[in-house]
C-alpha cells in the first residue's frame, strides 16, 4: 500500500518536473514553472522518506536524514537570499557542484557497500554459491558501470563547478599551457580504462577493486580542474550549464541504480535540456559549444585585447557637452553593456534617466540578448536599480526605434554594437544581430579606453563621426552628468 | 555484445523512460527565449537536485553502527538538499526580478 | 481505491511510458502549420496501424487447429495491414503533391 | 538472445514514431519523416514474425500470417494508389475504421482466450487452485478491463469512421433528431454500466462474461455510428482525426496487454499528437472541438442555406465583360475554394491561368488555410493540376499583395473572403482569419446562386460596389471564360 503509494507520488514528480521546465520556457509561466517543480521535488522528498520499503523495512536513522535536510535547507535558503542579483551565475554553480557531490558520494556509499557484500561471500562462514554467482552475473556488472558513471560525471560536475565559481568571483585566474588537451585526453582515457579494468575484476578482488574506485574518484575530479581551466572566465555561463546537465546525467544513474522513476526522469530532463539550453546560449552569442569549450576567442580575449590596432580617429566629448546633448535631445536610448555591470553603475544610470525624464526627455533602454556576461544579465542588473519594465526594449523593437531617436548613450557596451557583426564575415562575431545605433543622430560611448571588449575585436563604430568618446568608469561618469545635467 | 543486449532487454523500460525523457527535455524547452536562459539553467539545476532521493536511501538503509556510511550519507543529504533548496529559491527570485514588474 | 493503486504500482514503468508519450506528442506536433494537418493526420493513422503487431501475436499463438481464433487474427492482420500500408502509401502521395515542386 | 534484440528493434521502432511525428509536422521534412516512421514499422513488424517468443516458443501459423500480410499489403497499396486525390480524407477514413476493428478483434480472440483458461479451472480435472487465485487477482482484472477498453475504442472507432467515409463520399446523410443527445448518453452509460458488471462477475461465471462480452461489443458499435451520425459532413476532416486518436488509445491498449511497449508508445503517441491536431484543426477554423461535435452549424449550415435574407442588391458581370476584365489586368489572384473542388474545375482553372499568362498577365493564386473541406484541400487540388507550387501564396502574402492587384477571381469560395469575420462580432466566422479580396480594384465572384457557403451565413462582400457576380458551375463558366479570353 505504501509503495503504491510512493509510486504515484514519484509519477506525480515526474509530471511537475516536465510541467516545471515547459513553463520556464515561457515568460508568463516562468514563476509558476519553478514553483510547480518545487512542489513536486518536496512532495517526492517526503514520500521517499516516510513510504520506502527496504525489503519491506522503512527507512531508519531518521534523526541524521532530518538535521541533514535541515542544515541543508537553512544553508540553501540563507545563501539564495543573500546572494547579489548579478553574482547569481556563480551560486547556482556552486548548487551544481554540490549536487554533482551529492552523487559522487552516494556512489561511494554503495560501491563500499557492494565490495562487503562480496567479501562476506568469500568469507568462509557463508558460501552461498548462488549469492555468488548472482554477483558475478550481468544485473551486478550493469551495477558497478552504473555507480561508476555516477561516480564519475558526478565528480566532474563538482570539480568543475567549483573552478567556474572561482573564475566567476576571480578567485581562479584563466590558466592553461600548451599540451593542455592532450593531458585532458591522457586523464580522461586512464579514467575509462580503469573503469574497465575495475568492471572486469570487482568480483573477484574487492580489495584491489576498492583501491582502483578511490584513484578514478580523484582522477575524475582532476579531470573537472582541467576540463573548465583553460575555458576563458567570459564563457562560464556556458559552461556551468554544461555541468549542468552532467549533474543531471549523474542523478539519472542514481535514479538507474535504485530503479527510481523520479530520479530517473528528473535527471534525464535535466541532461537533455541542460544540453539544449548550452547549445542555444551559444548559439544566441553566434558560437559553436565546441568553440567555446576549445577556448578559441573566449581565452583568447586578453591576449588579443592589446593587440587592437589604431584605426582611424576617434573623438572625444566633454562631459558638459554630452549633459547639454542629452539634456535638450527628445528621445534619448541607453545601451547597457558588461561595463555597466562592472562599475556597479546601475542606481547611478536610474537616476540619471529620471533626471532627464524631469527634464522632459523620453528615455528608453536598449537590451541586447547577450549583453553583459550571462542570459538576462542587464534585465536583472536593471531590475535591481528599480528601472521599470517598461522601458526595457528588446533588440528588434530598439533597432526599430533608433531612427527616431535623438542621442544613444553606450555604458560599457562594446560587441553588442559592433557593426562588423554585420559587415565584417571574417569577424568572430558576424551574423550575430546586433543593435543597429548608427541609425541614431548621435551616438555617446562611455568606456574607460579604447580597448576591445569580450571577442577582443576592434569597433568600427568608435571611429564613425556621429560618435563620440566619453572615457571614465561608468559610475564615475554617470555621477559627473549627472550634476552636470541638473545645472543645464 | 550479448551481455550488454541482455542488460538493455532487462532494463528496456528503464530504457524507454529514458529516451523518451531525452525528447521530451529536448522539446520542452527548445522555443525558450534568451532573457530566460539563465532561469530555466537555475531551475534545472534545483530539479537535478532530486539525486537527494538517492542520499536519503542510503541514509535511510545504513545501518546505526557503520558509521563511514553514515557520515557519507550525511554529507550527500546536506549536500543535496542545499542543492535543490538553494536553486528554487534563487530561481524564484530572478523570476521576481525579471517579471514583477510587468504586470 | 487500493486495489487500483496497486494496480498502478505492478505496472509503474509503463505508466511512465504512457505519460511522457502524452507529453512528447504534444510537444512534437504543437507548431504544425495548416496545410500539413491531412498529411500529418493520415501519417499518425498510419502508425496507429501498429496494431497490427498484436494481431500477429494473437495469430501466431492460436493453436492450429483453433479456427475461430485464427480466423479473427486472420482477419485482424489483414486489416491492420491494410491500415499500415494504405496508411503510408496515401500519406506519401499527399506529401508528394505538396511539396514535390517546391525545389 | 533472440528476444534482446527485439526489445531493441521495439526501441528503434518507437524512435521512429517519435522522429517521424516530428518531421511530419515541419513541411521540409514532411515526407522523409512519413518513410521514417514506415521503415521503423516495417522493421518492428518483422522483429515480430520472427524474434517474438511465448513461453520461448516462437510463433507459428506463419502460412495464415503471411497470406493476411500479403492481402492487406495487396489492399493497402492498389487502394491508396488509385484514390484520386481529392478522396483522400475518406480512404483515411476508411484506413482508420480498418486499424479500429483489428483493435477490437484481438480483444475478441484475447477475451475467449482468457474465458476458456477460467473454464478448464472450473473443470474437475484441473482444479488447480493457485491459478484460479491468480485469475481472480488485481492483474487478471486489470487483463479484463485492458480488454474491454481495446474492444470498445476500437469498435466505436471503427463504426464511426465507416460512418465519416460514408458522409465524405455521400453514401451517407446526415441525420439528427430530438433527443439524439439523450440517447448518445444512454447507449454510453448502458456500455460503461455493462463493462464493470463483467469487470466483476467474469472470474466466477465465465458463460454470462461471454454474452456481456458481445452486448458491449454491439453497443460499442451502435454508438461509433450514433457519434458520428448527427455531425455535419463538412466537419469530417475533425472527427476523422478525433477517431484517429481514438484508434491510437486501442492501439496503445493492446500495447498493455501485450506488455509490447512499441504498441504502447506509437498508440500513445498517435492518441495524444491526434488530440491536439483535432484541437489545432478546430482553430484553424476558429471553432471549438465542442462546437464541432454538438454540431452547432456544421450540421445546420444545410438548413440555414434557404434562409439567407436578401440585403442591398448585388450586380451581376457578363461573360465577355469578365473576360476583358481579366485580360487588360496587370495581376489577377485567383482565390479558390470549396466550390472549385466540387466542380473538380482545378484543370480549366490552370488553362486560364496559363491563357492570361500568355496575354502577359501576372496570375497568382490565394491560398486559405481552411479553403475547401479539408487542411491542405486546395494546395492538393491545384497539385493536381500541375499549378506550380510558386504561384500559391498564403494568407499572409496574399493579403499583402491584394491592394496592388487589378482583379481578383473567386472561384466556388465563400466563409474565406467573407468580411463579417472582421466586422461583425455575432458572426460565427467572427476572428477567423481572412482573405481580404476587397482592397484589390476589381473583384468577380464565380458561383452558382446566392446561397451561403459552409458555415451558413450571409456575405457581405457579394454586395459591395467592387464586386461583380458571375454565376454557374465553376467548370463550365472557366472554360466558357477560357475561351472568351482567347477572342479578346
Ligand atoms: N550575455 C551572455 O550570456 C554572454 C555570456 C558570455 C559571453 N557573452 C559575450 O559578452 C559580450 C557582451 O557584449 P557587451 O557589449 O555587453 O560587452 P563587451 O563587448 O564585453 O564590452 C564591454 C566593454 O565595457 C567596458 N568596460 C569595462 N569596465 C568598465 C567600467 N568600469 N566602466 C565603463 N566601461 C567599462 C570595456 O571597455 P574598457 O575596457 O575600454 O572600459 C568593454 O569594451 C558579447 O560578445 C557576448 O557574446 C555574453
Ligand atoms: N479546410 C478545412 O479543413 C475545413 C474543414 C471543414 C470545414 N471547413 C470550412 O469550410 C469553409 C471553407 O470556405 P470556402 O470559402 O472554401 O467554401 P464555402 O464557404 O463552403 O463556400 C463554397 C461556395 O462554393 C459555391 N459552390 C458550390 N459548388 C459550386 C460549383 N460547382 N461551382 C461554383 N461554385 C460552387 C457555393 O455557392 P453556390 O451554392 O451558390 O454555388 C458556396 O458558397 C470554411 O467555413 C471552413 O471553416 C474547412
Amino acid at each position: 500500500m505504501g509503495s503504491s503509494i510512493l509510486s504515484i507520488i514519484y509519477l506525480v514528480g515526474s509530471v511537475t518536473f516536465i510541467l516545471g521546465l515547459k513553463m520556464l520556457s515561457k515568460p508568463d509561466t516562468a514563476r509558476k514553472g519553478n514553483l510547480v517543480a518545487a512542489a513536486g521535488m518536496s512532495l517526492a522528498i517526503l514520500g521517499t522518506i516516510f513510504l520506502y520499503r527496504v525489503n519491506d523495512a522503512p527507512l531508519h536513522n531518521y534523526g541524521w536524514i532530518f538535521t541533514g535536510l535541515t542544515i541543508g535547507g537553512v544553508i540553501g535558503v540563507l545563501s539564495a537570499k543573500k546572494v547579489k542579483m548579478t553574482a547569481m551565475p556563480e551560486m547556482v554553480s556552486m548548487f551544481n557542484g554540490m549536487g554533482g557531490a551529492c552523487a559522487a558520494l552516494i556512489s561511494v556509499v554503495e560501491f563500499d557497500h557492494l565490495i562487503k557484500l562480496i567479501k562476506n561471500l568469500y568469507a568462509p562462514v557463508a558460501d552461498d554459491h548462488l549469492a555468488l554467482q548472482l554477483l558475478e552475473s550481468s544485473t551486478s556488472r550493469g551495477t558497478v558501470i552504473i555507480i561508476l558513471l555516477s561516480l564519475i560525471i558526478g565528480a566532474v560536475s563538482c570539480a568543475g563547478s567549483i573552478i567556474a565559481w572561482g573564475k566567476l568571483t576571480g578567485k581562479v585566474k584563466d590558466f592553461s599551457f600548451n599540451g593542455q588537451h592532450f593531458l585532458n585526453l591522457g586523464v580522461l582515457t586512464l579514467i575509462v580504462g580503469l573503469s574497465v579494468w575495475l568492471v572486469s575484476i570487482f568480483g573477484t578482488s574487492p580489495g584491489t577493486g576498492l583501491i582502483v574506485f578511490y584513484i578514478i574518484f580523484g582522477l575524475a575530479l582532476f579531470y573537472g580542474v582541467l576540463f573548465v581551466m583553460p575555458i576563458g572566465g567570459a564563457d562560464m555561463p556556458v559552461v556551468i550549464s554544461l555541468l549542468n546537465s552532467f549533474t543531471g546525467v549523474a542523478a539519472a544513474c542514481g535514479g538507474f541504480l535504485y530503479s527510481n522513476p523520479v530520479m530517473l526522469t528528473g535527471g534525464i530532463l535535466v541532461g537533455s535540456a541542460g544540453t539544449i539550453l548550452t547549445i542555444l546560449m551559444c548559439k544566441a552569442m553566434n558560437r559553436s559549444l565546441k568553440n567555446v569549450l576549445i577556448g578559441s576567442f573566449g581565452g583568447g580575449a586578453a591576449a588579443a585585447a592589446g593587440a587592437g590596432k589604431e584605426q582611424g580617429n576617434y573623438k572625444e566629448i566633454s562631459l558638459n557637452d554630452a549633459a547639454v546633448v542629452l539634456a535638450y535631445a527628445n528621445k534619448v536610448i541607453i545601451v547597457p553593456g558588461y561595463g555597466l555591470a562592472v562599475a556597479q553603475a546601475q542606481h547611478a544610470c536610474h537616476e540619471l534617466e529620471k533626471q532627464l525624464e524631469e527634464k522632459g526627455v523620453e528615455v528608453k533602454y536598449a537590451i541586447h540578448p547577450v549583453a553583459g556576461r550571462m542570459p538576462g544579465h542587464m534585465n536583472v542588473l536593471l531590475a535591481e536599480a528599480d528601472v521599470p519594465y517598461e522601458k526595457l526594449l528588446e533588440m528588434e523593437d530598439a533597432n526599430a526605434e533608433f531612427p527616431t531617436t535623438d542621442a544613444v548613450l553606450i555604458l560599457g557596451a562594446n560587441d553588442v554594437v559592433n557593426p562588423a557583426a554585420k559587415s565584417d564575415p571574417a569577424s568572430p562575431i558576424y551574423g550575430m544581430p546586433i543593435l543597429e545605433v548608427e541609425n541614431a543622430k548621435v551616438v555617446i560611448v562611455n568606456k574607460r579606453s579604447m580597448k576591445p571588449g569580450y571577442a577582443g575585436i576592434e569597433n568600427d563604430l568608435f571611429f564613425q563621426p556621429k560618435t563620440s568618446m566619453l572615457f571614465g568608469d561608468a559610475k564615475k561618469v554617470l555621477q559627473e552628468l549627472l550634476s552636470a545635467i541638473k545645472e543645464v | 555484445m550479448e551481455y550488454i543486449l541482455t542488460f538493455l532487454h532487462q532494463h528496456i523500460d528503464l530504457i524507454y523512460i529514458v529516451i523518451l525523457s531525452v525528447f521530451l527535455g529536448i522539446e520542452v524547452i527548445s522555443r525558450v527565449p534568451s532573457v530566460l536562459h539563465t532561469p530555466l539553467m537555475s531551475g534545472a539545476n534545483a530539479i537535478h537536485g532530486v539525486v537527494i532521493i538517492g542520499a536519503i536511501i542510503v541514509m535511510g538503509k545504513a545501518e546505526t553502527d557503520n558509521y563511514p556510511a553514515l557520515i557519507i550519507g550525511f554529507l550527500a543529504v546536506i549536500l543535496g538538499t542545499i542543492n535543490v533548496v538553494g536553486g528554487f529559491v534563487v530561481t524564484d527570485r530572478m523570476l521576481e526580478m525579471f517579471k514583477g514588474k510587468k504586470k
